[in-house]
């Protein structure tokens, strides 16, 4: 096999990874640290590509995507002080409903204001021709994509372990009783956490906007496939997630990519056809059930006990 | 008159498809069918999630593990009976072996590893040839006895009402029974059940294999109603919509399944008449009956009067 | 004595429990057997919680072992060792708050009497178990809050239903956590007498900060303190046991 | 309690004028929410504006028609055709795009023998062996415009095409389409997950495959992010890509932008095919709607077209279902893509052009190049059985 076959391969998970990533980040600490299971995640990463999309002819991408995180913390902060917070202490069972009902709503409403059909938007002109790498040329808004994620990344790296609203963050995530005891006044700690997920998914929906389609709905399979990435990462865990992006986004590329072919060497085409696909789709969510076999609360749980 | 309920409702039951015809409202005996089936799945998943504390977030694997194996069946020219035989009893395997591996965890654990396992289905049928892809599968009614299929609406509406009257009869024994008080006693008080030296997981894991085998059964008589069998019975949307009929029905009371599935089927069925938003509507019902009346539409559910405890030890 | 007995008893061996870098049980070395009340105290946070969840399944140990009746039961977990005999109160009271007192004694019942995996017949149908189930509740003294809802009865009531839920399973070993802890002195007296008659016939570990409640049961004392056995022997041993009271009743009596 | 009374008034009205055999009643069961909605809106538009032009009546009959959304989800779009059968009693069925919610509604509209014209799906079942006496499609068997682009590919010599679809049934059959009349070497033939939409991996793997050519059919929002993402990959410019009409019609150019400008691709109708119904249907449509039709919006007008002939044809007379068919089956009308013929199968026989996207004044838009197929055939017309 083509050695810049696979490097491309590997840029293409990754690429998948760090958008995953940025939904998953967000989940986890919404998870971990509030004790919310949250459906509308997903809806939160449609709004902020609809955002972008509304901006972008007007003001150009970039100011676009920015325009469209601080209008989706917003909309965020404003959920989480109006429906979300009155979540927190009600059982997981509510919460899914509760944020199912959301997501329908927010559906809806996103087709009330910009109509059923997908709408445009566009990677940004100076993006839009490709890059010539060694052995291949790679699409230039990809690798702005990998750059912002890893960017991001970091970022949220030195959040979390560096600054003080970091510390309250993982202190929320290891021990919610602890961040009491510590004095933080859980009220705006809490919206700002839900505005801060509210704003990596209006970026991941922003970015990603251009690559996939933005649409009614657009927020739900990938949302699934982020609750797959914090279960195996475990709950509350950045660093979890960070890995369980990479594991699912790599896992999920090279099964597109490559599964067929091998079956194709070991087995007849014809049944490498039909095989492989299904094989390649449900590969994760066998990599999910064999991580949570042996590890039950992911692999890097952020609570001790209970 | 609480004892009489189960039989006036059966009563009414019987008599709906002759009052529909005199209304002239003979499309609604299908409709009504579709309640009762969907009413059968709903109230299994009540069986696992009310009685038995387990959120399931992916109940719909066992309704499309019904339906796919009675296409498949019928599609090889098995009649009825062992379409229902089997069907049944493959969900039930099925439920066995996802409910074990499930049920390792626990909290949020156990919803999102419930939710992928059938997510795991569902893609498996979606990229399956010989499940028929995303079209999904295709039968014949099956024959009754002569010419009468379950093609014909009161045949169907009529097998419908005796599958769901010997389900809810069977959720009533069980959950009556000393099982059914243990798999409560565990809901309730799960370190205490295990304290009083009853084996807890073993019994979850028994309720949650009877809650998939009756889910199956409901998806055998779901390929009969619709003539089909597709991915969408699979669908993590599926799983959402039977947690919604149940919890509106009011989790953990005994008609929660039918009563939910009824007024969320009858509330699509009314609104998509009135209007083309209705999932909005049906959203903002739901928030509101969740935010201000967890206890469902059935007034006495029991998962909500609880805070969420997690055990410190 | 031990030797003799040896067949009947609860034995910690070495045991130890870490949760990361905390030792919260090191090296314990315990041995409760026969008939009567084997008290372990120690002040807050020494761990005898954990040693009892260690004891009674809750927990695996980090080593050690755990020997019921001359059997390591160290990888059985909770309802194996409730089958061999061994039952356990809470601390916090564990009942079943939506049922009534009789239910959730009869449910207790039910444990000890044929399998449970009866599907079809209605439990209320079975006589005998709400017959054994009042008896029981006489035993304790519930016997007029029977058709009570357990979330109406009051805070003694309720450790006394704990305790009831424990014994419906006819233990040879019972292993009680705080069962005083927030009863009033009427309720107290009550809660001595009915360990009293409990021990009369089973083998006790008291958990316990009433001291009198301890000194007036024991036969037996064992001292914790930060996860360690620091003393072991009759009541008046420990009393005047000059470690003891430095580590932990000096501060007692101090306050 | 006093809304359901509403709704029970509601249909007992319906009902009762079910009885009254004034009018001509339409069951249009589509898919108008969902990725797949921008499909089933556009044929509702083009359905819509043709019944406008018609005076809102269907030969001579006032109209009374019944929109639902199917969702594009198969028992929901079998409920709804339930629903327009049994309780609307409707003349005409309608609407449905996706040919795997057709064949899920077949059976239950056949029995009822309510007659269905299809203004889109052309699935291969209702073309051959399995035809029905009820079905009429008004726009392709599903394999044509494949097989138009395997002809032109074909005529331009590539040696090496790589092909890839959807893994479902109209994505196999949209492959075997092109290589019914692809005679050159195909390099690997792939198939996607449905409603895929990142396409990267795929993308590598043809580019290390080196072909000379692509073709693939990809629905809805799928095809619009293959063709953005081919384009970014710098592969458009490397190694042509070659659609059927419906991966490059105006909703697609709509979303993908210039990059399509000078894609082939293959439809049964354009925008300056010039016959007055299409002068007609093209300019309105603009002016109604602000937006380029697609070729649903010509199949969507084109079939309330057909109805409306067949009923002047039966005199208004609806109840004898036998003349009706007769009626339809035999129809003389100048389409969107001038006159219409019905093959014996009930699936038209029609000409198959080659249109490439261009700049044609300030926009973006198909272009009409050539034609590919005259008076084209489907392939299962002579396996015809008609039930």
């Amino acid at each position: 096999m083509p050695l810049d076959l696979i490097l491309e391969q590997l840029l293409n998970g990754v690429q998948f990874s760090l958008m995953l990533f940025l939904l998953a980040a967000g989940l986890t600490l919404i998870f971990g640290v509030m004790d919310l299971i949250n459906l509308a995640h997903g809806s939160l990463y449609m709004i902020g590509a609809y955002l972008t999309a509304t901006f972008a002819p007007h003001v150009g991408f970039f100011p676009a995507v920015v325009l469209a995180i601080l209008g989706t913390m917003l909309i965020g902060g404003l959920l989480e002080v109006t429906i979300i917070r009155r979540l927190y202490a009600r059982t997981h069972l509510t919460q899914v409903l509760s944020t199912f009902a959301l997501m329908l709503i927010a559906n809806e409403v996103v087709r009330m204001i910009w109509g059923a059909q997908p709408i445009a938007l566009s990677a940004p002109e100076s993006l839009s021709q490709p890059v010539q790498l060694p052995g291949f040329k790679y699409s230039a808004y990809r690798l702005f994509i990998i750059a912002a994620g890893l960017g991001v990344g970091a970022g949220l790296y030195y959040l979390v372990n560096k600054t003080r609203v970091g510390m309250w963050l993982r202190a929320g995530a290891s021990n919610r009783e602890m961040t009491r005891a510590m004095g933080v006044k859980i009220g705006p700690l809490y919206t700002l956490i839900f505005a801060l997920g509210a704003g990596l998914c209006a970026l991941a929906g922003a970015l990603l906007g251009p690559l996939l389609s933005v649409q009614v709905g657009m927020g739900e399979n990938i949302l699934i496939l982020a609750f797959v990435v914090v279960v195996i990462g475990g709950i509350g865990s950045i660093k979890g997630a960070f890995i369980g992006s990479l594991l699912v986004g790599i896992l999920d590329t090279a099964g597109r990519a490559f599964l067929p072919t091998w079956l194709t060497a070991l087995f007849n085409p014809q049944l490498a056809g039909s095989f492989g696909p299904a094989l390649a789709s449900i590969a994760i969510y066998v990599l999910m059930a064999a991580v949570l076999f042996f590890k039950p609360r992911g692999l890097f749980p952020a609570r001790g006990t209970g | 008159m609480k004892r009489l309920l189960p039989f006036l409702l059966l009563a009414l039951g019987l008599a709906l498809p002759f009052i529909l015809t005199a209304m002239g409202q003979e499309y609604y005996i299908s409709f009504a069918s579709r309640v009762l089936v969907v009413a059968l799945a709903a109230s299994a998943l009540n069986l696992i999630l009310g009685y038995g504390g387990l959120v399931s977030f992916g109940h719909a694997a066992y309704f499309g593990a019904g339906a796919y194996t009675a296409a498949l069946l019928a599609g090889k020219g098995a009649g009825l009976p062992a379409q229902l035989l089997v069907g049944t009893g493959v969900a039930a395997l099925l439920a066995f072996v996802f409910g074990w591996a499930a049920l390792r965890t626990r909290g949020v654990y156990f919803i999102m590893i419930t939710l992928a396992l059938a997510q795991m289905l569902y893609y498996l049928a979606v990229s399956s040839d010989s499940l028929g892809g995303e079209d999904g599968l295709r039968i014949s009614r099956a024959a009754l006895w002569g010419d009468l299929t379950l093609g014909d609406d009161r045949a169907m509406y009529y097998t419908a009402l005796t599958a769901l009257t010997l389900g809810l009869f069977v959720i009533w024994r069980v959950v009556h029974s000393r099982f059914g008080e243990v798999v409560q006693a565990a809901r309730d008080n799960e370190t205490r059940t295990a304290a009083l030296g009853y084996p807890v997981r073993r019994y979850q894991l028994v309720n949650f294999v009877i809650g998939g085998a009756l889910a199956g059964l409901a998806g055998v008589l779901m390929t009969q109603i619709s003539g089909f069998t597709n991915p969408s019975l699979l669908s993590w949307q599926q799983s959402g919509q039977f947690m919604m009929m149940v919890i509106l029905g009011g989790v953990g009371t005994f008609w929660a399944g039918l009563l939910g599935t009824a007024v969320l089927l009858g509330l699509e069925e009314y609104l998509g008449e009135v209007t083309e938003r209705w999932p909005l509507f049906v959203g903002l019902i739901l928030l509101g009956v969740m935010l201000f009346a967890p206890k469902g539409l059935g007034s006495l559910g029991t998962l909500f009067g609880r805070k969420k405890k997690e055990v410190v030890e | 004595m031990a030797g003799i007995q040896s067949q009947s008893a609860l034995v910690a061996e070495n045991l130890c429990k870490n949760f990361g870098a905390l030792a919260a049980t090191q090296n314990v070395n315990l041995r409760v057997e026969g008939k009567g009340v084997h008290a372990l105290i120690g002040p807050n946070g020494a761990g005898k919680t954990t040693l009892v969840n260690l004891l009674s399944g809750a927990l695996p140990p980090s080593s050690g072992r755990v020997l019921l009746s001359g059997q390591d039961v160290s990888r059985v977990d909770m309802p194996g060792r409730v089958a061999r005999g061994l039952s356990r109160t809470y601390q916090i009271t564990s009942i079943y708050p939506e049922w009534t007192v009789w239910r959730n004694l009869a449910l207790s019942v039910q444990g000890r009497s044929g399998t449970s995996m009866r599907f079809w017949q209605p439990v209320t149908g079975e006589r005998a178990l709400y017959r054994q189930a009042a008896e029981i509740a006489e035993e304790v003294g519930l016997t007029s809050r029977l058709n009570a809802p357990a979330s109406d009865l009051s805070h003694g009531e309720r450790k006394q239903l704990d305790v009831a839920l424990a014994l419906a399973s006819n233990p040879k070993f019972l292993l009680m956590d705080e069962p005083m802890a927030g009863l009033g002195h009427e309720e107290s007296v009550r809660m001595v007498d009915l360990i009293r008659r409990i021990a009369g016939i089973r083998a006790v570990l008291l958990i316990e900060h009433d001291m009198d409640a301890v000194f007036s049961l024991a036969n037996e004392v064992s001292v914790l303190v930060y996860g360690q056995i620091i003393a072991s022997g009759t009541p008046e041993a420990i009393k005047n046991d000059p470690e003891v009271q430095r580590a932990y009743l000096g501060d007692d009596h101090a306050a | 309690m006093h809304n359901f009374m509403k709704l029970a008034a509601l249909t007992v009205l319906l009902s009762a004028s079910a009885l009254a055999q004034n009018a001509v009643k339409v069951g249009f069961v589509s898919t108008l929410s969902g990725p797949g909605s921008g499909l089933g809106v556009d044929a509702r538009d083009g359905f819509n504006l043709a019944l406008k032009h018609l005076g809102n009546k269907l030969g001579g009959l006032p109209v009374e028609i019944s929109f639902s959304d199917d969702k594009q989800d198969a028992d929901t779009a079998r409920q709804a055709v339930d629903k327009a059968i049994k309780r609307d009693k409707v003349d005409f069925l309608t609407g449905i795009i996706f040919s795997n919610l057709l064949l899920a509604v077949g059976d239950t509209v056949f029995d009822s023998k309510t007659p269905y014209i299809s203004l889109n799906a052309g699935p291969s079942q209702y073309a051959g062996s399995g035809c029905n006496a009820y079905f009429y499609n008004v726009a392709w068997q599903n394999d044509n415009l494949h097989e138009a682009m395997g002809k032109y590919v074909n005529s331009r010599k590539f040696s090496d095409v790589y092909i890839l679809a959807p893994n479902y049934p109209a994505g196999k059959d949209a492959l075997t389409g092109f290589k019914r009349f692809f005679k050159g070497k195909i390099t690997a033939e792939v198939y996607t997950k449905v409603n895929q939409l990142d396409f990267a991996a795929e993308i590598a793997q043809i580019r290390a495959a080196r072909p000379k050519a692509v073709y693939t059919f990809q629905p809805g929002g799928s095809g619009i992010n293959f063709i953005k993402q081919y384009a970014e990959a710098g592969l458009l410019k490397e190694i042509p890509l070659f659609l059927p009409g419906f991966s490059a019609d105006a909703d697609v150019i709509k979303a993908v932008g210039p990059n399509m400008v000078g894609i082939f691709n293959t439809s049964q109708w354009a925008m300056e095919l010039s016959n007055p119904t299409n002068a007609k249907f093209v300019a309105d449509f603009k002016a109604t709607y602000g937006r380029n039709p697609s070729l649903y919006a010509a199949q969507g007008y084109d079939a309330a077209l057909l109805m409306s002939e067949a009923v002047k044809d039966v005199k208004g007379n609806l109840s004898d279902g036998a003349a009706l068919r007769k009626a339809l089956e035999n129809t003389s009308f100048i389409s969107t893509h001038g006159a219409f013929k019905f093959n014996k199968n009930h699936y038209p026989v029609q000409d198959i052009y080659l249109r490439q996207v261009a700049k044609v004044g300030g926009s973006i838009q198909n272009r009409l190049v050539g034609k590919v197929f005259s008076n084209h055939e489907d392939a299962y017309a002579k396996d015809r059985k008609m039930k």
